[in-house]
């Protein structure tokens, strides 16, 4: 199959339930390459579940989720990952007792497929690849640390570094600013900008701050209720009545 | 420390600086609720509203600041002690007990002593449909129903405040409609409430005060009058 | 194999089944609520035994006493177990809990030994429940017949407990949320405090229950409490109707097992617990762990 | 912080050296210091080292708790034990036999207990090696049943203790530095990542099933190699090495000793067998006192002996660094005892 | 925990191990100034002379242990009150095994090679005796065996320095065979406790009953675990087989455990039943006994027509008040024969104490005893009787008391060279 209308990501007519609850309902989504495309949605919408299945966390009961346009619906996570979908984690998914350095190093390791190695010492491999990541993100200093033990901007910063180490096509982020300090989370958007731009790699985010949302995303995919709602440039969904409506509530008077 | 609070301060946070796990949610947050007064906390998801409700019931870590409650340092406080001091909780996403009884969910409270008691009677009274439902396990109620429990079984503790974490979120809005007459109703009873809300047309409807939150910190703090219209408003809370 | 075998057999091993509901029970109800593997239910058993048959001996055969001493004497053992190791474990790992429970088998097991020595102890059946009854042209010992009965007396009390009495509801609030449970003022740790002491109370029963029926010597606890815990996790850990189903499994694999395959009688509690797990990942009525 | 920092990785290799120099020198000299019935207590404690350490890949490394240990160990020794019994094979070949059999006993047994995750996961190993135990324990006419296989004869070579003690001690400490090596490869990294985060770790794109089923075999091979080195230590093997109460020896000593330091276990084993050895000597009440000890472990020092070395460390390290008395360093002093775990 | 913190941990390790070897090594070096190998009973000097014992004292066998004590220490204050063996003194050293074979190994070892003990009591269970023996055989120290009695331990891995005091799983199981042939059963079933003891015991009564009466048939087995507590299912499965008669080698707490359930089954009126009632059983028992069941033991000291056993009971009595069982009286003789072989040689040496053993007339507490040259057994008789009432005791004793002597049920000492040369393993 070719790529569609040359899009990166196509998700067609995905739904999930849980038991009687229909979490995604049928959503259609379709990311351009080097595209930053921000999903929004209040509280229960759907965008953790989407994300979870795209990602490979979840099995769909119905749609179709295509990468470059090959079908991977349903594939396990690693292989998700080695077929170049970089996912970044809320706050409690690092590897806590593993050093900064370590944890990039792995994800290094990992998608070059390069754990299945067992008698030399991984100190000495991607040593370089990992610092300059490392640097990227502005952890250097921290290399040593125990990633439990850093800040918690830091922390969201070494979860971008840890999926960058797979060289993602599709990056895909969950909440990235969640948590931080108002200079941090300007810091750490401008970081994630900046490295997308410069190694080109699209972006698929969920964030509920709007100035992040707004100050990032080429275009927004608004859902609620487990459906897409909207979809648009900035100035479009800003100007959207139904829009306003959910994040505001329904003014009946 | 200072014990200046004025009589009529029941709660009062003093710059905390609450975390949770590693990541710093809140800070420098002061906010204060005087006796039978109704003050709402208006902010987007993840604005740190439900973690300050957290930090004055002790479940978050706070590492500076300080938490009064009846003009005490409530921050050593076991929680059932501050339920029995009059502190009610309704907690978000209707959190009942799934596995009791819509009845047993109101039994289980142990409250403070009050002169005017509230009794299961008076819950169903005030909301009928949960009297009709009293034998029902509470997992298997609607998303409404379980949100009137929760606020029945906050007040079963005959509380002097009640801290609301979102209690419209994901009701229809003729359900919101009757929770709004049943907060001004209990506002006329005299208990103070903190709201913590997304939707401030409902908010702004039954609260005397208002502060809007963002990123873990107090953006603007007014009367109820002022906030309704102010770019603030959209600001923090809009698109 | 006739049908009267089939039956005879089955009660032998329903009254089995009796004794490992008893101990299977507390495991649940302290495992549902406290969400603490106690590897120490069993001390707690042989305690009840020991206690149980030394009142009857001392007093030459009150068995009435010890069936109400024993168990309140464990119960109040469990009070101080709970109250000073376990309260301080509760947000521990499963590992350092069952560390803690598995250290408290060797003290408790070597307390026994330095009170009552090595020395075995028996008590007869209460004269009253001396007989045999006739079963299918077959004389069964009644007091079997008693075991079940107060199996499911025991069984029936503990639901009238958990469903008819505001403690019972409250322990039911404490399994879905303790969190919550706190916040509408119930005091926590003493309602936990409380739990553990239902569970050792009805450990002591069976104890006192069984001692009459066999010897009371050492190592009864791990032997039993290595039974009642693959009946729990058969029945699905915290579960109460897990554990009466599994302890009814259990009961009747190694009746008709011995008959069958005499030689495999030490797998047929794992070999079963295998299947199951392999089957249901999480028991017949287990949860997966929150 | 970064003052600390240097300081520490120039100081610990050379201080690494000159200890590892002196525990080589002690090795050698041991069998010349020590009685053959303390020599032999060294051997047992090496045997448990090796056991200890082979299981903590799984429980320290990996995360995976393992309630069914002992099915391995005693394969392994009664690999080395039928060998030589049935078949006049050399204990020597049946020490390599014991790791192939083991490795292929637990290719399955693993497959079948992965199926299950945490608890349920450890439930599963347990009953899985009664299982197994119930097999040897029954089948006396191959396994000689509860009472084994007696009076093993080992090559000439190994008939002095000392020898036997250096035999033991290189096969030992080599596996323990195979592990040592795995644990430090990349693979060694994946569990690590497996261990703290099962799913984040397949979001990096490791496969983690199959991680912990080669984890499961490693540890259960060389828990082999160690139950064969039983049956040289020993000269019998009886069916209790496969009883769950065995299958509690690795994971008291790994907690004992420290679940997640590499040679916390190591220790551990060396402590247990001490404890038991000098314990029963004083007391028939051994269980009491070891039961006292262990308990205290568990509410106190949840993270074994390394938990106590690293404190004991850091307030030496502070000491030491009072006397330098430089603001720098002082400033960071807590970030020492902040970083445990 | 992180890499940088890894690194001093296994600097304290290494630290640690050596503090321990050396924490080993010191009290090493208090003990006594290093000696040669095989240092055992030889060198003794001083005023004493060291007697070990490790035995399983925890554990489901701790009360046997405990009795095996009980006459090993009545047998060392009578020696020493005599004046000592050769003038010296004996000093007992007394080590818990804890039913644990690895721990019998360790013990022994440390008590030859530490301790230099010039003797080895047994212990309780035959896997741990097993173990032991093993260590006493490499390093030529004597070990009396006085409870574990699995025939192997003299027979099949006997070795010269292993001596047998006790009707071992041969001798035992023979002799009930031949007193059970007289009567008229042709149906027998079999349960026993699941170890090595229940299996070779339960082994040699069936092969010598089949030799005595081809027309007997065996019908079933059942082998429940030692230390179980539930036999409901055992019992109605025995029944539903049928049997005319049940022979059975349960002991202790579990032949208690069982009696009880079975009477309430009418097992006793239903089939002819024997097992090892041994005083122990009888007085735990008590009313609970079934009438006339037929039991068996080793050393009832009621039933022991020997003139010491009388005097020796009442010190036995007055020493720690209770009736002796079994196993004090023949823990008893052990260090007397040991005492005795010592007093033959005219020295402590190992070598020479076995050798003066071989073939000797001992004079023991249940008589003259003869120690067996090709396995260093003695010909120790099995008692057995019918179960009954009695004034003169607190506690059901057999009436009609039969004994079979060891020589009529011991091993012919042909087969004894073939097991030797290829043992039941």
């Amino acid at each position: 199959m070719s790529a569609m209308d040359g899009a990166l990501l196509q998700v067609r007519g995905l739904r999930k339930w849980f038991g009687g609850l229909q979490a995604v309902d049928g959503v259609d989504l379709s990311v351009r390459p080097g595209e930053a495309r921000a999903i929004i949605g209040p509280n229960g919408a759907g965008k953790t579940t989407l994300f979870n299945l795209i990602s490979g966390h979840l099995r769909p009961n119905a749609g179709q989720v295509l990468f470059q346009g090959r079908d991977i619906t349903g594939r396990p996570p690693h292989a998700i990952v080695h077929a170049g979908i970089g996912r970044a984690f809320q706050i409690t998914s690092i590897f806590s007792r593993l050093s900064v350095f370590e944890s990039v190093q792995m994800a290094l390791l990992a998608k070059q497929k390069r754990t299945m190695s067992f008698f030399r010492p991984r100190a000495r491999l991607v040593v370089d690849q990992t610092t300059a990541i490392l640097e990227a993100v502005g952890l250097g200093e921290q290399a040593k640390m125990p990633a439990g033990a850093i800040s918690h901007g830091d922390q969201r910063a070494l979860e971008l570094a840890i999926s960058l180490a797979a060289n993602p096509t599709l990056l895909m982020l969950d909440e990235p600013t969640a948590g931080m300090s108002p200079w941090e989370t300007g810091r750490t958007m401008e970081m994630i900008r900046r490295i997308a731009r410069e190694q080109g790699i699209t972006l698929l985010f969920c964030e509920h701050d709007m100035e992040v949302v707004f100050g990032t995303a080429d275009r927004i995919t608004v859902m609620h209720q487990g459906r897409v709602l909207a979809e648009g440039t900035t100035n479009e969904i800003r100007q959207n009545t139904a829009v306003q409506e959910v994040y505001l509530g329904s003014d009946e008077q | 420390m200072d014990r200046t609070n004025s009589e009529s301060e029941l709660l009062k946070l003093d710059a905390i600086n609450a975390y949770y796990g590693t990541s710093h949610i809140l800070f420098d947050l002061s906010l204060a609720v005087s006796d039978g007064e109704v003050v709402c906390l208006l902010g987007r998801n993840g604005a740190g509203k439900t973690t300050t409700l957290l930090s004055i019931l002790g479940l978050a870590t706070v590492k500076s600041g300080r938490v009064w409650y009846e003009g005490k340092d409530v921050q050593k406080m076991p929680p059932y002690r501050m339920a029995r001091n009059g502190i009610g909780y309704v907690p978000a996403g209707g959190r009942v007990f799934p596995n009791l009884t819509v009845r047993e969910n109101l039994e289980i409270v142990r409250g403070a002593k009050a002169p005017q008691r509230w009794t299961v009677q008076r819950v169903f009274d005030l909301f009928p449909r949960l009297g009709d439902l009293a034998n029902n396990a509470a997992g298997g109620l609607s998303g409404g129903l379980r949100q009137m429990l929760v606020v029945g079984r906050a007040l079963m503790g005959n509380p002097r405040l009640l801290l609301l974490d979102e209690p419209t979120e994901g009701l229809a809005p003729i359900v919101v409609r009757s929770l709004e007459d049943l907060f001004l109703k209990l506002k006329g009873t005299g208990v103070a409430m903190l709201l913590c809300e997304q939707n401030h047309r409902f908010a702004l409807k039954v609260s005397d005060r208002a502060y809007l939150i963002d990123k873990g910190q107090i953006r603007y703090a007014a009367s109820t009058a002022q906030v309704r219209g102010s770019d603030e408003l959209h600001r923090y809370l809009g698109v | 194999m006739t049908p009267e075998t089939i039956l005879v057999q089955s009660l032998g091993g329903l009254a089995r089944a009796g004794v490992l509901f008893m101990l299977a029970a507390g495991l649940t109800l302290v495992f549902g609520a406290l969400r603490v593997i106690n590897f120490a239910h069993g001390s707690l058993y042989m305690v009840g035994a020991f206690v149980g048959a030394t009142i009857v001996l001392r007093t030459s055969g009150n068995f009435w006493l010890a069936l109400i001493a024993a168990p309140l004497v464990v119960a109040l053992l469990g009070g101080l177990i709970e109250v000073s190791v376990l309260r301080r474990i509760y947000r521990r790992e499963h590992l350092i809990q069952l560390l803690a429970t598995y250290s408290l088998v060797l003290i408790v097991g070597d307390l026994v030994r330095l009170i009552w020595g090595a020395q075995y102890l028996s008590i007869s059946v209460p004269n009253i429940f001396a007989e045999s009854v006739q079963v299918a042209g077959q004389p069964l010992p009644l007091y079997n017949l008693v075991i079940i009965t107060f199996a499911c007396v025991t069984a029936v009390a503990l639901w009238a407990l958990f469903y008819r009495t505001g403690l019972g509801r409250d322990i039911r609030g404490a399994v879905s949320d303790p969190e919550m449970l706190g916040l509408v003022g119930v005091n926590v740790p003493a309602l936990f405090t409380a739990v553990f002491m239902i569970g050792a109370f009805v450990a002591g029963l069976a104890g006192v229950i069984i001692a009459p029926s066999t010897s009371v010597g050492l190592g009864i606890d791990v032997e039993t409490v290595v039974e009642a815990f693959a009946v729990t996790v058969i029945g699905g850990l915290g579960s109460f109707v897990g554990a009466l189903i599994g302890a009814v499994i259990i009961g009747q694999v190694e009746a008709f097992g011995i008959m069958w395959v005499p030689r495999a009688a030490l797998a047929f509690v794992f070999l079963a617990m295998a299947i199951v797990l392999g089957l249901r990942p999480y028991g017949l009525f287990g949860e997966p762990e929150r | 912080m970064r003052t600390a920092l240097r300081s520490q990785t120039t100081a610990t290799p050379r201080s690494r050296i000159v200890l590892s120099a002196v525990a080589a020198l002690i090795a050698l000299a041991l069998p010349l210091l020590l009685q053959e019935s303390e020599l032999l207590l060294v051997v047992e404690m090496l045997v448990l080292a090796l056991w200890a350490v082979s299981y903590n890949l799984l429980l320290g490394y990996t995360g995976l708790v393992s309630f069914g240990h002992a099915a391995y160990y005693g394969v392994g020794a009664y690999t080395v034990a039928l060998l030589w019994s049935k078949y006049g094979i050399s204990p020597l070949i049946g020490l390599v036999a014991s790791a192939a059999v083991t490795a292929i006993i637990s290719f399955f047994t693993g497959l079948f207990c992965l199926r299950s995750v945490r608890l349920y996961f450890a439930l599963l190993t347990l009953a899985v090696s009664q299982v197994m135990f119930t097999i040897v324990f029954e089948w006396y006419d191959f396994t000689g049943g509860d009472n084994g296989i007696h009076g093993i004869e080992l090559p000439g070579f190994l008939s002095s203790a000392p020898n036997l003690y250096f035999f033991v001690l290189v096969v030992s400490v080599v596996c323990m530095l195979i592990i040592k090596a795995i644990v430090n490869s990349p693979f060694g990294g994946a569990l690590l990542c497996i261990r703290e985060n099962r799913q984040r770790a397949a979001f990096i794109g490791i496969d983690v099933k199959r991680y912990e089923l080669i984890a499961f075999i490693i540890s259960s091979t060389f828990s082999g190699i160690a139950g064969g080195l039983y049956a040289f230590y020993d000269r019998q093997v009886f069916a209790g090495l496969l009883n769950w109460t065995k299958s509690a020896e690795p994971v008291l000593v790994s907690l004992i000793g420290g679940m997640y330091s590499f040679f916390g276990p190591a220790v551990g084993a060396a402590l247990f067998i001490f404890l038991n050895a000098f314990l029963t000597r004083y007391t028939t009440y051994s269980a009491l006192a070891l039961g006292a000890l262990l308990l205290m472990l568990a509410l106190v020092f949840p993270g074994g002996l390394a938990e106590l070395a690293s404190l004991a460390r850091a307030r030496l390290l502070r000491r030491g660094q009072h006397e330098l008395e430089t603001d720098e360093t002082a400033a960071a002093q807590p970030t020492a005892s902040e970083r445990k775990p | 925990m992180n890499s940088e913190h890894r690194r001093p941990l296994a600097t304290i390790a290494v630290v640690a191990v050596g503090i321990l070897i050396l924490g080993s090594l010191l009290s090493a070096c208090q003990s006594s100034a290093p000696s040669s190998q095989s240092a055992g009973a030889s060198k003794q000097g001083g005023e004493t002379v060291k007697l070990g014992m490790a035995t399983d004292l925890s554990g489901s066998a701790a009360l046997l242990g405990v009795a095996g004590v009980n006459g090993v220490t009545l047998a060392v204050e009578d020696l020493n009150a005599a004046g000592g063996v050769l003038g010296k003194k004996i000093e007992l050293i007394v080590r818990n095994t804890e039913g644990r074979p690895e721990a019998g190994t360790r013990e022994v070892r440390d008590l030859i090679q530490r301790e230099k003990v010039a003797a080895l009591m047994g212990p309780v269970s035959s896997a741990v005796g097993l173990a032991e023996s093993a260590v006493a055989k490499e390093n030529k120290v004597p070990i009396f065996l006085h409870t574990s009695n699995t025939e192997r331990l003299t027979v099949d891995l006997g070795h010269p320095y292993v001596f047998s005091v006790v009707p071992n799983t041969g001798i035992e199981g023979r002799a009930q065979a031949i007193d059970m042939a007289k009567l008229p059963y042709k149906t027998y079933y079999i349960i026993g406790p699941d170890y090595e003891f229940g299996h070779l015991q339960a082994n040699a009564f069936k092969e010598k009953m089949k030799e005595l009466r081809p027309d007997v048939q065996f019908v079933g087995e059942q082998w429940p675990k030692l230390g179980e507590t539930n036999y409901q299912s055992f019992i109605t499965a025995i029944l539903a087989a049928k049997p005319e008669a049940v022979y059975s080698n349960l002991w202790g707490g579990d032949l208690v455990g069982f009696t009880k359930q079975a009477k309430g089954y009418g097992f006793f009126e239903k089939t002819f039943f024997t097992a090892l009632y041994d005083v122990e059983v009888l007085s735990t028992l008590g009313s609970d006994t079934p009438n006339g069941v037929r039991g068996f033991s080793r050393a009832p000291f009621y039933a022991i027509d020997n003139p010491k056993i009388g005097p020796w009971v009442q010190k036995y009595r007055n020493r720690f008040g209770i009736y002796p069982s079994d196993w004090p009286i023949m823990a008893y003789d052990a260090v007397n024969l040991w005492a005795a072989g010592v007093k033959k040689a005219n020295t402590f040496e190992a070598d020479a104490v076995v050798k003066a053993l071989e073939g000797y007339k001992f004079d023991s507490l249940r008589g003259p005893l003869n120690i067996r040259a090709a396995d260093h057994q003695g010909d120790v008789a099995s008692y057995m009787g019918e179960v009954g009432s009695t004034d003169k005791y607190p506690f059901p004793i057999y009436k009609s008391v039969r004994a079979v002597a060891g020589d009529k049920a011991w091993m012919p000492e042909g087969d004894i060279a073939k097991l030797r040369a290829n043992p039941r393993q």
